[in-house]
């Protein structure tokens, strides 16, 4: 098996209603995947359970061939398989610097220390400035997070995700609420993600999800309807479905 | 890449010093406040050495609730915790005043551990009820052993020997209030690295966002636990010395009353900074000090019209206040 | 602020007095008590107490001016209490401390008194074991073991064979409880049961269903004045233990005369062990009275605190009169071992080894007045009782 | 509370073995828990519903006593008239506190408004403490609530009796008030979304007076019934309000059956706990209270945050 990340057969029931039904998916490293659906479909259970927010009904999920289902949210961080919010969810009165200095020094298990500083520690600095740099962050790197734009806001959180050096990434609408004129900016730094990277996105923004993901998966009604080639998509009489109900007329999903 | 990275570090020297050196001008200015009130006031030093040891259990309450975000309503729990440890040792022959600090800082830091344990399950409101529940708790049970408490009476009859064998513990306090003082300042300065290391930040972190520090991979109750026994070693202190300076433990030490006065004398000062902790408490105390011997039979009036006129005027506490005056200008972003 | 008051003091008394008198040195007196908080009401009688001596007796001692200082401890607190207290020493350079309403309060206060050079005398502060702690102490008040010895023998000699102690669960509670449990067994009888009530029970109902189920008949109480009283009392009624014949016994701070408007009906009939009854009929008490009323403001706020305060002040002008204004705390409480007099309660006297003040316990019954109010009348009294709590140590 | 009752029964067996001693116990636990419920269920309001954590809600139930104990006692208007002004009255004197204080503080920080509130229950101490003495003031009862009622199995005053049956009307009431009435409904919509319901037209400031003064008219009420438990004094405002918090707390802020249970359930625990084994009352009370918020960390019934 050369899958990184798998997921087998995951369902989610709350009470009597399954919001998740027999989910599975395979991911090998490097890959770019795009998970769409419409509103309700149940992307954000998905997330949720694959992240540990919430334990599954059924099924198992697995990194590097490990089973990881009954591990919780800190422990699969730390196993590799990170996440961005879908609304941001960064601390207002610090800086980006601060954000990702913080997430280092947790992935090295320093960020218990109290007999460090936390400032001026030059031997995670360079590495901080880096990823800063790479996202286009390093100009706003000493502002407080509050005042930066929005677009700034988001990239810092992929910053932060990369700082924890995942093996998967689990992006959670990376460009939403994102002004068009930004967008750009987030798409240049998903092309410059890790290669080895497994990267697993949400999103509803539609060329982004073309312009990105080299395989879309369409969630619908909990279920997957459909796996495939990005170029396929719009073809697929049962997405049309899923995204039109009625109106088949339309033309276009995006 | 490499330039940035540069001139990021290179940026990054003034920042950091600047950072220390304001610090290390506040911890004079706190050094240089005590050393007044010693020339300044000689005959109120026993009431100096209750501000100050009042002062450490706001400090801990700041850890708590200004970088942590756990609002309590129980910290006294703490400061009796180390007052009583203290004062049985003494009364049971150890009788070296620094051992004694060092015993009220431990069953602070003990106390803080089973404190923290179970006020950490809970949050809000429920998590303030707990924090209440526990103090009374430590309160009946301090009345209840009163063999060793010596219960409402008090525990009395503490002789503590002089400091360094040299200095009495005398009727005009100056010992307590310097050694008390020293204490102070330098758990200030130790707080100041605890609030400034990477612990320190993962705190704040967990105050605005525990759901983020979890995504990052980092458990949050642990770390909170961590905070808690830091805070109990300190309010520990503060009830020891309070034992050392009275020599007389009350069971007013591990009240609810204790608790709720210091959280209200934090939030006055102002949350999260330290500096607050101290500030409210030596305004609050003080106000309380001058009012009530001005008037003793009406003066919580007066208090009380403080405490609204701070709200109305600083809602963020007195060292907020301060910096909005003293950054009055450059606000305008 | 203080400096401030204290300077205007000295001027404001300077213009009074004149020129002539203002080469006459002051005696600074510093009294500590509950002046706001729960317990305030015990604080204004010990002003009221000190205003009523100083009205009746004047505020000077062979020409030294006498001036008091109040310091508000609103609730026991030792670590204030000892603030409190060197303040007044070392700042406001008072030669004599009175007043203290708690126990631990007064264990803070002690240890200073040697250094200090100043005698505290005690107008409340109730535990026997403070007297040990400093040579330099005495007391007016009384002691809760005293109060309540006279009781054990009354309740057998009223035919009581099985008695329940109820008690506010601290060290006063407990002191009282032991001190029934000796004096009524020494009498013959037997307590049947112990109770211990957290002192912020509000309601009284589950213990009276215990005092019912206990089989005893008559029940010894013993809670410290304030708003519990009210609800114990009421529950005694309500539960119908008054109405089935239980006799109650307690020490009289069950029926303060300032709970007394409060308790009113309820209260009828109730027996207590007490010191100090308004209602004591004397001339010195009479006098006591109607000075301490003026300077309280209302008859309904009087009760023991006070008389405790005014004898205190008295034995405070004894000290200044044998020290002659000048700092000696020795020579001071050397001067009242022994000291008799007639108080508003009736004699007392300063044991000269315990420093502690004997006098006559009066058992009172809650009943109407001449003016249709509720007073504590005097039925019995047991003359000249010391401290046992003291006496058996 | 079956369990409970269970063992007291094995309790009881031992001692008399009667069931007299159980209900005895049960109906003395329920009218405590009814002051307790009558008192709190406006403080839960307003922290639940309008997010306020009001510390000085003790503090108007006193001044209501006061109000009663001047109108009953002094004036001789006799107990209804007392408990009418009192209600009234306290809701005056609530509104320019409400307009110029609570108002500057709704929405913020929790400790902000605990600060607040405490300066506020300082100031009523001392102005009352002041103009009225640190003295107990009674409330007298009429005739027909002072007697003592025998129920059966044992006498209780007619008082306790009274108290149950206003616990069970301001339930009821409040019930219908918030779950059946035009203003109950804007009061929901106010406290699910105060943006939008402005926005559909609702005078939200005018649903938080509202709801405050009903708040505090209940505090006013629970002050003057409850006179008989917790005696009007100065400290009155203090004394009990750890109380009043921990059974909000317990109920869940903001629900009125949870209230309801956590008065039911803590006086029963209370009651008990002091019949059983007294020395340990507070241990007990204590105790549940831990283990209760720690099964239900929002409270019987709360709402989720």
């Amino acid at each position: 098996m050369s899958a990184l990340f798998q997921v087998e057969n995951l369902s989610k029931s709350f009470g009597g209603l399954a919001v998740s039904r027999d989910i599975s998916l395979s991911m090998p490293a490097g890959e770019r995947l795009a998970l769409i659906g419409p509103n309700g479909a149940g992307k954000t259970t998905f997330v949720n359970l694959v992240t540990g927010q919430l334990k599954p009904s059924a099924g198992r999920v697995l990194l590097n061939g490990q089973d990881i289902t009954q591990l919780g949210a800190v422990r699969r961080v730390r196993k590799g398989l990170v996440r961005t919010f879908q609304v941001t969810r960064l601390f207002s009165d610090l800086t980006p610097e601060e954000h990702v200095t913080l997430a280092v020094l947790q992935r090295e298990g320093k960020a218990t220390r109290i007999l460090s500083r936390f400032h001026g520690n030059s031997h995670v600095a360079d590495e901080v400035n880096g990823i800063l740099a790479t996202l286009g962050l390093h100009e706003v790197a000493r502002r407080k997070v509050g005042q930066i734009a929005y677009g700034q806001q988001r990239l810092l959180e992929i910053a932060i995700a990369l700082a924890l050096k995942p093996k998967v990434l689990l992006l959670d609408e990376p460009a939403a609420g994102v002004p068009s004129a930004d967008t750009p900016r987030i798409e240049q730094a998903l092309e410059r993600l890790p290669p080895s990277l497994a990267v697993l996105m949400i999103e509803h923004d539609m060329d982004l999800v073309f312009r990105f993901a080299k395989r879309v998966v369409v969630l619908a009604a909990g279920e997957i309807i459909f796996e495939g080639l990005p170029s396929e998509v719009a073809a697929d009489p049962r997405v049309r479905e899923a995204y039109l109900g009625n109106y088949a007329n339309a033309r276009s999903i995006a | 890449m490499h330039i940035i990275a540069h001139e990021g570090t290179v940026a990054a020297r003034p920042k950091a010093r600047s950072r220390w050196w304001r610090d290390a001008a506040g911890i004079a200015l706190i050094a240089a406040c005590g050393a007044a009130g010693f020339w300044l006031f000689p005959d109120n030093l026993a009431l100096l050495t209750r501000i100050v040891a009042v002062a450490l259990l706001v400090l801990s309450i700041d850890l708590i609730v200004g970088y942590c975000g756990v609002a309590t309503l129980g910290q006294a729990a703490l400061f009796g915790a180390g007052a009583y440890a203290a004062g049985i040792a003494c009364v049971n022959g150890v009788t070296e005043p620094m051992t004694l600090i060092a015993i009220g800082a431990a069953a602070g830091a003990v106390a803080g551990l089973l404190m923290g344990a179970i006020m950490l399950r809970a949050h809000g409101l429920a998590q303030l009820v707990l924090s209440i529940a526990i103090v009374q708790l430590f309160h009946e049970a301090a009345n209840k052993a009163s063999a060793y408490t010596g219960g409402s009476d008090g525990l009395a009859g503490l002789m503590v020997s002089p400091l360094f064998g040299l200095f009495e513990f005398d009727l005009w306090g100056r010992t307590a209030y310097l050694m008390g003082l020293a204490l102070l300042l330098l758990v200030f300065i130790a707080l100041k690295f605890v609030v400034a290391s990477p612990f320190g930040m993962l705190c704040r972190g967990i105050k605005q966002d525990p759901i983020r520090i979890r995504a990052m991979g980092a458990f949050v109750f642990p770390v909170l636990l961590k905070m808690f026994v830091i805070s109990g070693a300190v309010a520990g202190m503060g009830g020891a010395l309070a034992a050392i300076s009275t020599q007389v433990v009350g069971l007013d030490s591990v009240s609810f009353e204790l608790s709720a006065n210091a959280l209200v004398m934090l939030v006055l000062g102002g949350l999260g900074t330290l500096y607050g902790a101290l500030v409210g408490t030596v305004i609050f105390m003080g106000f309380e000090h001058v009012v009530s011997a001005f008037n003793p039979f009406h003066w919580m009036t007066m208090v009380g019209a403080l405490l609204i006129a701070v709200v109305l005027a600083a809602p963020g506490g007195l060292s907020s206040l301060m910096e909005k005056v003293s950054a009055s200008k450059g606000r305008s972003s | 602020m203080t400096r401030g008051k204290r300077i205007l003091g000295a001027a404001v008394g300077a213009l009074l007095i004149g020129s002539a008198a203002a080469y006459a040195d002051t005696v600074k007196v510093g009294i500590i008590g509950p002046f706001s908080g729960p317990f305030a009401l015990q604080g204004k009688n010990f002003q009221a107490g000190v205003e009523a001596y100083m009205a009746l007796n004047g505020k000077s001692v062979k020409g030294h001016d006498i001036e008091v200082i109040y310091r508000d401890l609103p609730a026991a607190n030792p670590a204030q209490s000892r603030a409190l207290a060197q303040e007044l020493v070392v700042k406001e350079k008072v030669q004599y401390l009175g007043g203290v309403y708690f126990t631990p309060d007064a264990m803070a206060i002690t240890p200073l008194l040697a250094q200090a050079n100043t005698p505290l005398v005690i107008f409340n502060a109730a535990t026997s074991a403070i007297m040990n702690t400093s040579p330099l102490v005495v007391r007016t008040s009384f002691t809760t073991a005293q109060t309540t010895n006279p009781l054990g023998k009354i309740a057998s000699d009223e035919g009581v064979k099985k008695a329940i102690t109820v008690v506010s669960d601290y060290g006063p509670g407990v002191d009282a409880e032991n001190a029934f449990k000796k004096a009524f067994e020494a009498a013959g009888g037997q307590v049947v049961e112990a109770i211990r009530m957290p002192m912020n029970t509000t309601d009284f109902s589950p213990i009276m269903q215990r005092v019912r189920d206990s089989g005893a008949a008559g029940v010894f109480a013993f809670l410290p004045s304030g708003p519990p009283t009210l609800g114990f009392v009421k529950a005694f009624n309500e539960t119908g233990l008054k109405k089935a014949g239980i006799k109650f016994y307690a020490p009289g701070d069950l029926t303060q005369e300032s709970d007394l408007p409060a308790l009113g009906e309820a209260a009828e009939g109730l027996k207590t062990g007490f010191h100090y009854s308004v209602a004591h009929d004397s001339p010195e008490n009479k006098k006591f009275v109607e000075a301490a009323t003026k300077a309280i403001g209302s008859a309904d706020q009087l009760s023991f605190p006070a008389v405790g305060a005014y004898d205190g002040m008295h034995v405070i002008y004894k000290m200044i009169e044998a020290t002659d204004g000048k700092q000696d705390a020795k020579k001071a409480v050397d001067a009242v071992k022994g000291l008799s007099w007639t108080s508003p309660r009736g004699p007392v006297r300063i044991e000269p080894e315990t420093r502690h003040i004997t006098q006559n316990i009066y058992l009172r019954e809650v009943a109407k007045g001449a003016d249709g109010k509720y007073i504590n009348k005097e039925i019995q009294t047991f003359p000249d009782q010391k401290d046992p709590g003291l006496a058996t140590q | 509370m079956a369990s409970a009752t269970l063992f007291i029964q094995f309790r009881t067996s031992k001692r008399k073995g009667s069931m007299q001693t159980i209900l005895s116990i049960a109906i003395d636990a329920l009218a405590f828990g009814m002051v307790l419920f009558i008192i709190c269920i406006g403080l839960s309001l307003t922290m639940g519903l309008m997010r306020v954590v009001n510390l000085a809600h003790g503090a108007f139930a006193m001044i209501a006593g006061y109000i009663a104990s001047y109108a009953a006692r002094d004036l001789g208007l006799g107990y209804a008239a007392g408990i009418f002004l009192a209600i009234i009255g306290t809701i005056v004197i609530s509104v320019p506190l409400e307009r110029f204080l609570y108002r500057r503080i709704y929405g913020s920080p929790e400790l902000t408004q605990v600060l607040m509130t405490i300066g506020l229950t300082f100031c009523v101490i001392g102005i009352t403490n002041y103009f009225f003495g640190p003295t107990l003031k009674t409330i007298p009862l009429p005739q027909a609530l002072s007697q003592p009622v025998d129920v059966g199995f044992r006498t209780i005053a007619a008082h306790r009796l009274f108290v149950i049956a206003c616990g069970a009307v301001v339930a009821g009431g409040l019930w219908y008030l918030i779950e059946r009435t035009d203003f109950g409904i804007k009061l929901r919509a106010t406290v699910d979304n105060a943006a939008m319901s402005d926005a559909l037209g609702v005078r939200t400031q005018v649903v938080y007076a509202i709801s405050f003064a009903i708040a505090i008219g209940l505090a006013a009420l629970g002050g003057v019934v409850g006179a008989e438990f917790l005696p009007i004094e100065p400290y009155y405002a203090l004394r009990y309000m750890v109380t009043f918090l921990v059974v909000v707390s317990v109920g869940g802020a903001g629900s009125i059956p949870g209230a309801l249970i956590a008065c039911l359930v803590l006086g029963l625990v209370d009651t008990t706990g002091r019949y059983l084994m007294p020395e340990f009352g507070n241990f007990f009370f204590y105790a549940a209270v831990i283990l209760i918020v720690c099964l239900f960390p929002r409270g019987f019934l709360g709402r989720a945050q």
